[in-house]
């Protein structure tokens, strides 16, 4: 038992080398012209997380700790509701993301008709890479309903949404979007 | 004139102004409602859906603490359904608690055993494994945080927002994995954070100062007030009289401080502890050699002294304003009354910033009573000719100089120096606290005083408002004194040519 | 007593027409006559008359949407807010993305009326932030109503101003609670606020705020247009007018039909949807987002899709989303689904949802796992009892709910599932 | 008064007869089978044809059942430390108030607290085992060891490492509880994962 626990500190040693390993993008002026328009749209300041959030993932992919810091100093938003935010809402990301994010709906209806296997085969897919020694083009994860439950099973892949995705189908979505650049 | 409602609070007829929560109407009529989130100096959360009343009528249990009294409100407490609510709001705080009490502080004084212990009493239901969360954090000097052991009643999101106005607490992630902390690598940076440990109702939030110091049942508290400066907050003094020893300083609900209190004044405990106290009196023979002596025999020799000189012009008196009031009547109604003493100083800090104020407690004057003792000097007539400039002790040309030393020395940085340099005058006799005037070769007199929490008496504080010192630990050093038993005893001594 | 059965389109009005989601093809039909109407009348008659009209919160709750409006404060001249909760995340439903597809404009002609009866000179539109093509038709639809003359500061010249934006999620069920969603356009964490005082005294920045439904508010022009008797016609008289029912689960035709209350399920989903896929038979019925308690396929039979009759049995009509389960599906799954989806979602505010959606969620992970206990599915029965109605939100409830009828109706299936350590 | 009824019992002895001394020589024979009992089984344990019933303390060393309540002894981990996390319940239920702990910060932050000094004063202690019983982790024991000798300087009050570590315990004994009462700490960092990431550790034992 007390090897599980053994491994932890290691565990989480190396994920937060990761995190240090990975430099934060920069904000381009565009970003931050865009942010400032924030500021000003809504009637509180503190309206603008949000909004100033997906702004910074759409653009840079992903949200760093330095990218919170920035909002504290340059745009007044304070660093601990930045992070409150962040850390609530599931649609932030606080890593880099792979080329390709899916996100599979895995709610009931979804899970009926068959999402797990489907899941099952992509992360197959994503193991074939891994065993190649290649990053995978693809991550992914379920999520709670996508309000398609008509199109189940149904995905997102960044920003596309997929209705009827079956193990039939998945293979040349996939390979569709392994072509794309990122 | 405020209106008035009437309400049944179980079964009895309880009048309240209007706009007062049941919560507040129980604590005012001592109903015991369990609670977590609530707390009289903070808003309202209503999240840890603990308070749970039945009020008649109305098909859900409601919070007492978000439930204003209306008129003919039937709200009873203690139904069944309200008990089960109870019991099971309990269970629900502890699924994911840890059973870190045999090395958690708060273990004695915590809202979950007190709880268990009042509403509980059940065999756990929980089988499964427990989320685990990071422990042991440093997020302040002060502070050690535990968010396993965290309940997630945002107390203390609540006061950084509220009272000290920072933000630098917050809640991140959602649901059962949600975390209280800091922004990361940063931490709590202001002179009232050990208020969250006393807020936090689990052991959430530890004190680094009194960290596995000692178990807190052992513990005696005592109401009293904080000498560390002249706001004169409402404290309760924690120490264990079997070894004599003080541990800590806890804010009580007062006046002058509402709920909370400094981290400078916590500190206020320290120099009543033996190991850093005058243990006992002494004094030095013809031969100039020192000489440990009891109290009696300081007296005496202090006595002997005063005898032989002229009090009005050969006596000085230097005295600091962390006194009780009780003690400056003795003392002046003594040498300035009777003897007619007329060199009186007191006794400042040098780098004290008087007019000083952070806005929440915290006062520039580090004295408890200040005000107390310029009171008692214009009542004796000295006091607006005051020098209270400490070098004019020395120009005074005073043969005896009785220093009664300010008892603090955490808001006196320069305490040490300033005894150092009264030891160079002819004679001085200290009526202190401070160690260091024991293991000072040049000393030649002193007796041993007793710290503010072993005393009685009062303090007039930076508005005029007195606090009281109303109930003392026994006094660790066996010659400890206070200014008026000195001056009682010194009253046998009376000098032969006294100007009265 | 209205009709059941005729169809009608209300907020599907446009659907399948080409360029719908123009504001052309909107104005062409009759769109925004409906503001002209209204402000030709009081504010005081439009509440009255939706009032009349018996049209409820499709959100839900069902809560009479006239009633709602008229607590807002009348002599406070203070900002007010009106706000479209278009943040659609109730496990099965997808009406209120329809609509947004159909026509937006309906939305915000809607939104305008709304405003005017409360006196409020700002909206905001709060959508899921996945729905990425929609909010760009939103946008578009608010550039075109603003260029149009429908937005601003003067409208048609009333001297009526107002203001609309929208507002994008993150990713959080919770802020489909009227309250999260405030704190959510707050910038805050989506953590509901505590109520009383609700937001129609003190809602939006403490303002006086009304919180409706995509579906309500897209209704209100119709009503205005056509007068509430008309609205009553349709729909049974407790619950009159249509309603989006959003059909999913393996039956031939899935989707969103407009349908007056009272339309029988049965009919519902051998007629219009053309009947269950070869293979498969009903084996319970959910019947109203996953929030709403199961229904078996006996207490199907019979059931009218209204507010009354489905509440008769023990279950709520909710947002209209109607999940059919088949025979395929283990119930051990789906209740694992369910908790773990709320587990997932709660906020973590209050205490009982907080650890009781955890602990439901962590049993049913020892369940799928093989490691049931025998005493589980009474444990989980009295966790759920005491979430239920204790905490700030519903979301307590809407993980209770289901909990509880589906440990109490299918839990054989379970018990067994947990003796076996696998499904049968 | 019913006087007559009380029934009186001379208790007084009776006079010592001296013709018993005289006129019985018996008693010599009685001394003397008595002399040869002791001489034979002495002689028998001598030679080693009976098993004698003495022990030869200290000598011969006697174990006692270890449910004897004899002196304490503090058990130990896997890794040799003092399983005692300084929780004082032992302290506080000691009715002789002999135990004495000083509490500290350990340097494994998993472990947190755990006892500087740990001291018995046996002198005052009453083997009520109440300390035992009271303890949450299965730290200290009342051992079967019975024998407390030592001499006006000897050191009565026992320290941690006595009472963990003497040479009788053969170099301590472990506790019977596993050594899962860690608690792994999730480091600082891991407060930036997001939900998803932050791994649940299965956990079992006291913490």
């Amino acid at each position: 038992m007390s090897h599980a626990h053994d491994k932890t500190p290691n565990n989480s040693a190396a994920e937060s080398a990761r995190e240090t390993v990975e430099p934060a993008p920069a904000f381009t002026p565009a970003l931050r012209k865009q942010i400032e328009g924030f500021l000003t749209r809504y009637e509180t300041k503190r309206s603008a997380i949000l909004p100033a959030l997906h702004a910074i993932q759409d653009e840079l992919g992903w949200i760093a700790n330095e990218h919170i810091e920035i909002l504290d100093k340059e745009f007044g938003l304070h660093r601990v509701q930045v992070r409150e935010a962040l850390t609530f809402y599931s649609a932030y990301r606080q890593k880099k993301p792979r080329k390709h994010t899916i996100q599979f709906c895995n709610n009931i209806v979804c899970c009926m008709v068959g999402a797990n296997e489907v899941i099952d085969q992509i992360k197959g897919h994503i193991k074939k890479y891994e065993n190649q020694g290649v990053e995978p083009p693809f991550s992914v994860e379920g999520v709670p309903c996508l309000c398609v439950c008509d199109g189940a099973p149904a995905m997102l892949v960044n920003k596309d949404r997929h209705l009827k995705v079956t193990k039939e189908n998945i293979d040349s979505i996939l390979e569709k979007y392994a072509s794309l650049p990122g | 004139m405020s209106e008035t409602v009437t309400f049944k609070l179980n079964g009895k007829d309880v009048s309240v102004p209007k706009g007062t929560t049941v919560m507040e109407a129980a604590r005012r009529e001592n109903v015991a409602i369990p609670h977590f989130c609530w707390h009289p100096g903070l808003s309202v959360a209503g999240v840890c859906r603990f308070c749970m009343v039945k009020v008649e009528g109305r098909p859900k249990l409601e919070i007492s603490c978000n439930l204003q009294a209306t008129n003919g409100m039937d709200v009873k407490t203690d139904t069944d359904e309200a008990k089960t609510a109870h019991k099971w709001a309990l269970e629900f705080h502890l699924v994911n608690h840890p059973l870190d009490c045999p090395i958690c502080d708060q273990a004695g004084e915590c809202g979950l055993q007190d709880y268990y212990m009042s509403v509980g009493k059940y065999p756990s239901q929980m089988t499964r494994p427990k989320v685990l969360k990071p422990k042991i954090l440093d997020v302040g000097r002060d502070l050690v945080l535990d968010t396993e052991r965290c309940i997630l009643c945002t107390r203390c999101v609540r006061f950084e927002e509220e009272v000290t106005k920072t933000g630098a607490l917050g809640i991140f992630d959602r649901g059962d994995r949600a975390i209280i902390g800091t922004y990361p690598e940063t931490k709590i940076d202001h002179n009232y954070q050990t208020n969250l440990v006393d807020i936090c109702p689990v052991g959430a939030f530890t004190s680094r100062d009194f960290r596995f110091k000692q178990r807190v049942w052992f513990l005696k508290d005592k109401p009293a007030i904080c000498p560390g400066c002249s706001t004169g907050c409402s404290v309760n003094v924690y120490g264990k009289p079997e070894t004599r020893t003080y541990f800590r300083l806890k804010p009580r609900q007062g006046e002058a401080n509402g709920h909370w209190m400094c981290d400078k004044g916590r500190e206020t405990y320290r120099h009543l502890n033996q190991d850093v106290r005058l243990r006992g009196a002494f004094t030095t023979d013809a031969k100039g050699h020192r000489q440990d002596t009891n109290f009696a025999g300081a007296i005496e020799s202090l006595g002997k002294r005063l005898a032989g000189v002229n009090p009005a012009s050969d006596v000085a008196l230097l005295v600091s304003a962390q006194h009780t009031n009780e003690e400056y009547k003795s003392l002046f109604d003594y040498f300035v009354g009777d003897l007619g003493i007329k060199n009186v100083y007191q006794w400042r800090e040098p780098t004290e910033k008087i007019d000083d104020f952070d806005g929440l407690l915290y006062r520039g004057d580090h004295n408890a009573n200040t005000r107390g003792l310029q009171d008692a000097l214009k009542q004796n007539g000295i006091g607006s000719g005051v020098k209270n400039e400490f070098d004019f002790v020395a120009k005074s040309g005073a043969k005896i100089v009785i220093a009664i030393t300010p008892e603090v020395p955490s808001t006196f940085p320069s305490l040490n120096r300033q005894l150092e340099s009264l030891t160079e005058l002819d004679f001085v006799s200290f009526w202190t606290l401070a160690g260091t005037v024991g293991d000072n070769k040049k000393a030649k007199h002193a007796i041993p005083m007793k710290g503010f929490a072993e005393k009685k008496g009062t303090f007039t504080n930076h508005d005029g408002k007195s606090g009281e010192l109303a109930a003392p630990f026994p006094c660790p050093v066996v010659d400890g004194r206070d200014i008026s038993e000195i001056v009682a005893a010194l009253k046998g001594w009376r000098p032969t040519h006294g100007n009265k | 007593m209205g009709d059941t059965l005729t169809k009608v389109k209300i907020t599907t009005a446009f659907e399948g027409q080409p360029n719908a989601r123009a504001l052309k093809t909107y104005v062409d039909q009759g769109g925004y006559s409906a503001l002209k109407k209204a402000f030709g009348m009081q504010p005081g008659q439009i509440i009255d008359e939706v009032k009349a009209s018996g049209l409820r919160g499709r959100g839900g709750a069902g809560f009479p949407t006239g009633m709602k409006w008229s607590f807002v404060p009348k002599d406070d001249k203070g900002a007010k807010y009106i706000i479209c909760n278009n943040d659609e995340s109730e496990p099965g439903t997808f009406k209120d993305r329809y609509i947004t597809e159909c026509n937006p404009h309906m939305i915000v002609e809607g939104m305008i009326i709304a405003g005017f009866a409360i006196g409020a000179n700002k909206g905001y539109i709060y959508t899921r932030y996945d729905f990425f093509e929609e909010i760009k038709w939103l946008e578009i639809a608010i550039r075109e109503a603003y260029d149009a003359g429908f937005l601003g500061d003067n409208i048609l010249g009333s001297g009526f101003k107002f203001h609309l934006d929208h507002y994008a999620g993150a990713g959080a069920y919770i802020c489909g609670e009227e309250t999260g969603l405030l704190s959510s356009l707050e910038g805050k964490k989506g953590q509901p606020k505590l109520k009383p005082p609700f937001p129609a005294i003190s809602g939006y920045l403490h303002r006086p705020t009304i919180v409706n439904n995509t579906e309500t508010l897209a209704s209100v022009p119709w009503i205005i247009t056509n007068g509430a008797a008309a609205y009553k016609t349709m729909g049974t008289e407790k619950s009159p007018g249509t309603k989006l029912f959003c059909l999913s689960g393996r039956v031939k035709r899935p989707g969103v039909f407009e349908l007056p209350l009272g339309y029988p399920i049965e009919k519902l989903i051998n007629e219009d949807a053309g009947g269950m896929l070869p293979g498969y038979s009903i084996k319970a019925c959910i019947p109203g987002g996953s929030s709403a308690p199961i229904l078996t396929a006996d207490e199907l039979k019979g059931l009218t899709l209204d507010y009354e009759a489905i509440a008769d049995k023990g279950s709520m009509l909710g947002s209209g989303a109607i999940m059919l389960i088949d025979n395929s599906m283990s119930m051990v799954e789906l209740l694992k689904v369910t908790v773990d989806f709320y587990h997932h979602e709660s906020c973590g505010q209050c205490t009982p949802c907080r650890e009781g959606t955890g602990w439901l969620a962590n049993i049913m992970t020892g369940i799928a796992a093989g490691q049931g206990k025998k005493d589980d599915l009474q444990r989980m029965f009295e966790i759920s009892r005491n979430m239920e109605g204790r905490t700030i939100c519903a979301l307590s409830d809407a993980a209770a709910m289901p909990t509880k009828s589906i440990v109490t109706k299918f839990g054989a299936e379970i018990a067994d599932f947990i003796e076996r350590g696998t499904r049968a | 008064m019913a006087i007559s009824k009380v029934t009186v019992i001379k208790v007084a002895p009776p006079p010592l007869d001296a013709n018993i001394f005289i006129a019985g020589w018996g008693y010599i024979t009685t001394i003397a089978s008595g002399m040869w009992m002791t001489l034979a089984i002495f002689i028998k344990q001598l030679i080693k044809i009976e098993k004698t019933n003495t022990l030869e303390w200290p000598e011969q060393p006697s174990t006692y059942s270890d449910r004897f309540k004899g002196k304490h002894f503090l058990t130990l981990r896997d890794d040799g430390e003092v399983r005692c996390t300084a929780c004082f319940l032992c302290a506080t239920n000691c009715p002789a108030d002999c135990i004495h702990i000083e509490a500290g910060n350990h340097p494994d932050n998993e472990l947190e607290k755990y006892p500087v000094r740990f001291e018995i004063d046996i002198l005052r202690c009453v083997f009520c085992g109440y300390c035992e019983e009271a303890c949450p982790v299965d730290a200290i024991r009342l051992g079967p060891e019975y024998a407390m000798v030592g001499t006006n300087g000897g050191k009565w009050v026992y320290t941690k490492e006595y009472l963990a570590e003497r040479k009788e315990l053969s170099g301590g004994i472990t506790s019977v509880k596993d050594e899962t009462d860690k608690h792994p700490i999730v480091v600082v960092p891991a407060l930036s994962r997001k939900t998803k990431d932050i791994k649940s550790y299965v956990r079992h034992g006291i913490h």
